[in-house]
């Protein structure tokens, strides 16, 4: 799905989306980009930038502050048959559009049987460790996950953001893109008291410049191993790896990416393999999507399996700014959980 | 601090009340009813803030004697407006067959348009049939117009086998994009930034086709309707925006969407975009309006909010009896007349219809309808049998079916054999 | 919890919702009702029938429709002393205040160290079984149960939401208050063939005509059993029994009745008698509560499941007009999952 | 169909674009500046439909000779004139080092409201103690008029122990119910039907507290600002509807909210309220503006919107820098100058002030502001050693602990010790 022999450049996560939107945009004049400061400013955290000054305003602007009317016009330009990819600044900010991506874009299709579309593509940062407080660090992703009719694609590096980024916005389903703001720079070890890395350093922030996609459902295994299975996404993914590498455990470690649809025959394979399944995210434990994967490995994998699974996740409290990093599901608690795991 | 608290009555919350309530007589002899004519039409051009007057008052075409008079009468042939009344009275006879087919049990839910035809029927006539709406749950008045098929409608209502829609949405929830007519949502005012978005979209474009959304008075409180006059203020969008101002939101009257502090059209001027205020039971005066306003957005001029004042005659839905909130009598008392009425006056008081042709046309259009249930019946209706497969239902939810779905759907089947179903 | 000695009388759960209501209303000048189309008409489904009447319109309103008004103005009413008990016409209209009932009634204790309270009760029907298509048929409780601060009562049959509802009216904390709009008239066995029943003849139609609460919090068994424990809530809660009665299974019921917070000793104790679970709901199958459940106990009675945990829900589609009872987890569905697992 | 197309342009997308963008040289030499003192002022019991003009014009007291001038200018003493002065003075002190302090790690974020002082504190002077506010996050000056103590604004800021929201919330999201101040939300525009909803609880009761509420001229465009003008129109709720015209919302000039086809004092006229539009910079007109606002609702005439025009005279938060998306010039060439400036030139040409006592001022309060801070960083900065216990993070989710925060907090806490943390 890649153009053969293209050249690459090192970026971060940011780049990395903002050459996804740039590509895409140069190869289909339908593709627009839009939200809270995206334009001129080119979005709080750079995203957009440089867009508006390519693509000029009409395909590139700043919208209203009101996420109903954000997503809302997209649905009604991706109904005339745009590919309208716009931003909520913060994910925390995507509640107020809710029904107009719950019972609008992601029901169009159905309702309609197909005489209309949404092929919108929703990008909003998500999650903590920036001492966002309670309304900049929220992980609504489950909330999204029990809709029918929306996507929801959660990248963990440059590399792999690029590619679902295009591959989300070729899709002619509503997606919902979520960016995970913690490494945006660089990779997050989950020691948040150590020097922060970038992501020049990481192979994944090797990244081709023009056109290549990786396809949404699809996971990635991070790390084989065979004494347990680790599902996670975005900056979990890393703080898991860290850990597994500092306790030297032969985990096998799988990067959702996408988390509907689901790699399940990934997960299925692996945990059959291991006989152990840890689960990790950030979000609110309960009702999470990890409760979602506890159940389904439960219910594939029940005779493979020979300790509970777990689950490390946010706690059922809303994020608290100067407790930031007892809430983060952070080495400790991974690795507690692990210990569990490989014990029983 | 200062602020010294005067020795004032205490505060009291003011609960709107409607006038008339079941057991009162409705009197609406003091409203007032602006004569026919009266109101100035300004230059498609002029800048908003330059007509605000146009939002408190109302255009009106009709006369009484049945003369469409004034500076908004349209330059509509006789057989434009013939058209119009026979969509009028289509649209009517369709709504009665309807209903009745939902009282007898073969379908889920109706909602009639009964009174508000010219609302649709006026719109949908001024705009290009390739010109978009997003219209709310009670314009089939525009499909109708628009020749959309009558058997298709029904199937729709029916949820039967030849349903556009496969039976997945509640009766009357039509979509037809060939029709330019955006799938209609059970979500009150999320249609209202979409059009907007549609219309950037067609603006972005370069394209000429607009857009047109209905929503009303009722909804006008969804947070929806302010985010999209705010867009299409803004980006000065392609679009129009009506109101139907049917007085009654369910069992709500139109105080409690903030009728009496001002009028809808009002909202307009809130946001400094063009407002018109309509007699909604005046067709032509709908089809004027509409065709400004059109003439506004095609030539850059930006959006339009247009108040159409009119009455529910009926109940909300099949599924609510008006007479347990509001006078019986309001109906009948309404002032503004009914618009297949007044727009059948019109035609003959210019000779261009007769009581015989009317009477006959009713007869006409009451067997065609009666035709089409006929041949949409035999599609089946609702409750009686299965008229889609039933994994039908796991189809479209996405545009290519994930394995979750295709497991539900093959696990619903094979538990639906094992009973023998 | 009750005043002694009190008359009962035949309710339908219509009618007890509504004697709840009658009753706070009576007791505590704070309580007041609002909501579209519930002043002068009572509501579309009749709940606030008599109240306007009877407490005055500034204690029972109709209100403009807009949910996020009607969620924000109780919330500032709640802020001033209130005791506001909304209502959302039907569950599937809630999604515009969401914004409203997950950042600010669900966080406003918390954010402001309990400054201020939120106690709203938040009345809504759900579920399908009417043929109202896609936007009169959602059961929406597992995007709320997500959400850390607020809580979510079903209940299941007349006796139950009476005195569930007093007990969330009186609760200072927000409470999403779900009515399984299907058996407002009579409990439904899932055979939607067969006429139907109505509260009349069932035990929990015999309502005290005054004060009592059954605690939030607290599930109830609905039937003793050891070969099964079946998790479920709302109207399924009958659709089971009578599926269960029909097979002639000794299966434990679990009628959960507030899903959070959960009543999990009830679940545990029960499941590890059983050793084999059941998770029954309307709601669409990824993400939804079940999924919680499932991970709830397989986390607690690991080494005591003698088969997989089963879901049976509704299907991840919207709930369609015409198919809504292949879409309805009927008997069939219930049976088959039953017997598998008794099965293993 | 009828409907001919006219052989029209295409249709073109109308993007808002500010005046000035880095590099370019702000000019505002041709923004009218209406008079101080020209503006008639309505009697309180007067309907909002008479006096429409009031929200396109400007209301100003201050004129450029630093006198009180016109039928605005409030019966305040030159007491309660310095009191504001001086809680304007503080209230930028306080914004000084806190902007600082965060600058230097102390904190991770924080919002000034510099150029904005008389908006909050104007108003907070007209209202009577016990009226409720419904702020957002730059109205910091309500909570110094009133006499909230530095140290506990500071301690929230920090997050440390002392912080009286137990480090739950971003810095400066201040909630003090005893001072009259809700719960800051980082949602944009929660608090205005939240304030209306205050305000009708307090009419059903009969009470004469009334509630008040601001947000961003950006923040106007969110549903929930809506669903609060209706609800206020409707049941004319005792309220003051504040709209804080700073012209920015972090990089979007105010075009992006509707500021170029109206005023947003106008939204009121949309929804059948009284309106007004104020110089926000203008700490004499803000206080008149609310006194009669205030009054209104007091006397059960319903709600006031107000529209404070004023200017956003640095960034948006520690997180920008203005400079990458306006011109530099902008905050000195905007011509309705500094608040402070222009009440201190007041009681200076009143005879009742002088630049000695405003230097010593500035002196006393910077003294204070960092005795205060000295205060508050004995209770901790953020991020420098743990200033709540753990668990506290589990309590006040509800009022009672259920069972799986228990868990929760047991676990983390029984983790936390075996990794000898
Ligand atoms: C978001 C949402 N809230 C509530 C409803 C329930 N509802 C359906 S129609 C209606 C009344 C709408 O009244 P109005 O807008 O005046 O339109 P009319 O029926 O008079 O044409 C209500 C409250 C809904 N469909 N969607
Ligand atoms: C619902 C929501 N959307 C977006 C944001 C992000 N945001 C924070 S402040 C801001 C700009 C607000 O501008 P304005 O209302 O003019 O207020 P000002 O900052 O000028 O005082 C934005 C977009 C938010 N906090 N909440
Ligand atoms: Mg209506
Ligand atoms: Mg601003």
């Amino acid at each position: 799905m890649t153009d053969d022999n293209q050249t690459t450049a090192r970026m971060n996560m940011i780049q990395a989306i903002n050459s996804a939107m740039d590509v895409m945009m140069e190869r289909d004049p339908d593709v627009v980009v839009m939200g809270e400061d995206v334009g001129f400013f080119g979005g709080v955290f750079r995203a957009t930038a440089g867009l508006q000054a390519k693509y000029g305003k009409t395909r590139a602007f700043d919208t209203p502050i009101t996420e109903i009317g954000i997503i809302g016009v997209a649905i009604g330009m991706g109904a005339y048959g745009l590919r309208p990819v716009p931003e909520i600044q913060f994910a925390d900010y995507i509640y107020p559009a809710l029904d107009q991506l719950v019972s609008e874009a992601a029901r169009l299709r159905y309702r309609s049987a197909a005489d209309f579309i949404a092929p919108i593509t929703v990008r909003s940062p998500y999650g903590g460790g920036i001492f966002g407080g309670q309304t900049h660090s929220q992980s609504p992703e489950g909330i999204f996950t029990h809709v029918s009719g929306i996507k929801t694609v959660i990248p963990s590096t440059p590399y792999d953001a690029k590619g679902l980024l295009i591959a989300a916005i070729e899709d002619n389903d509503p997606t919902l893109f979520l960016e995970p703001k913690r490494i945006y720079n660089g990779p997050f070890d989950g020691h948040y008291d150590r020097p922060s890395r970038n992501w020049s350093a990481h192979p994944a922030g090797e990244v081709p410049t023009g056109y290549y996609r990786i396809p949404l459902g699809k996971a990635a295994t991070v790390r084989s191993g065979e004494a347990v299975t680790i599902l996670c996404y975005g900056t979990m993914v890393h703080v898991v790896a860290n850990t597994v590498e500092e306790m030297g455990v032969d985990a096998e470690i799988i990067d959702l990416r996408t988390l509907v649809p689901l790699d399940i025959e990934a997960i299925e394979e692996s945990v059959k393999k291991t006989g152990r399944c840890l689960i990790v995210h950030e979000a609110t434990r309960t009702g999470g999507f990890g409760a979602e994967l506890s159940a389904l490995v439960q219910e594939r994998c029940f005779y493979h399996l020979e300790a509970p699974i777990e689950r490390v996740t946010g706690f059922d409290t809303p994020y608290p700014h100067s407790l930031e990093w007892a809430y983060f599901p952070g080495p400790v608690r991974i690795g507690t959980a692990l210990k569990k795991i490989l014990k029983d | 601090m200062t602020g010294q608290r005067a020795n004032l009555p205490p505060l009291s919350l003011h609960v709107p009340e409607p006038r008339f309530r079941p057991g009162d007589e409705a009197d609406f002899s003091d409203v007032e009813v602006p004569p026919a004519g009266a109101t100035r039409r300004p230059d498609t051009a002029a800048p908003a803030d330059s007509f605000h007057e146009l939002a408190y008052g109302l255009i009106r075409v009709l006369d009484e004697s049945g003369q469409a008079v004034g500076p908004w009468a349209p330059r509509l042939d006789a057989d434009a407006k013939r058209r119009m009344l026979r969509a009028m009275a289509l649209t009517r006879a369709f709504d009665e067959r309807m209903f009745r087919a939902q009282r007898q049990g073969k379908t889920s839910f109706y909602m009639k348009s009964t009174g508000e035809e010219a609302v649709s029927i006026g719109a949908a006539m001024a705009l290009a049939g390739d010109d978009m709406c997003f219209p709310s749950y009670r314009q089939q008045g525009i499909l109708i117009t628009r020749g959309y098929p009558l058997v298709a409608m029904m199937n729709q209502i029916y949820s039967n086998k030849g349903d556009p829609l496969q039976g997945r949405q509640l009766p009357i929830m039509y979509s037809s994009k060939e029709t330019g007519f955006f799938s209609i949502s059970g979500n009150l005012a999320t249609q209202y930034p979409q059009a907007v978005g549609w219309a950037m979209a067609s603006a972005a474009k370069g394209d000429s086709r607009i857009a047109a959304t209905w929503c009303g008075e009722g909804s006008t409180a969804e947070g929806d309707f302010h985010s999209a006059c705010t867009f299409a203020s803004v980006y000065r969008a392609p679009v129009i925006l009506n109101i139907v101002n049917n007085q009654w939101a369910i069992s709500s009257f139109s105080g409690f969407a903030g009728a009496e502090a001002t009028t809808f059209a009002a909202r307009a001027i809130g946001y400094g975009i063009a407002g018109l205020r309509v007699d909604g039971n005046d067709a032509l005066a709908v089809y004027a309006a509409m065709d400004w306003a059109a003439e506004r957005a095609r030539t850059n001029q930006g959006p339009t909010l247009i108040e159409h004042f009119t009455y529910r005659a009926e109940g909300h839905s099949t599924s609510d009896d008006p007479t347990a909130y509001r006078s019986a009598g309001e109906p009948n008392a309404w002032p503004l007349g009914d618009p297949i009425r007044r727009l059948k006056d019109h035609l003959i008081a210019i000779g261009e219809w007769d009581e015989e042709r009317h009477q006959a046309q009713d007869l006409e259009l009451a067997e065609t309808v009666k035709a089409a249930q006929k041949e949409a019946e035999k599609n089946g209706i609702l409750g009686h049998g299965m008229h889609q497969p039933f994994d039908s239902m796991f189809e479209g939810v996405f545009e290519e079916m994930p394995w979750h779905l295709k497991e539900q759907s093959q696990q619903m089947l094979d538990e639906q054999k094992a009973a023998g179903l």
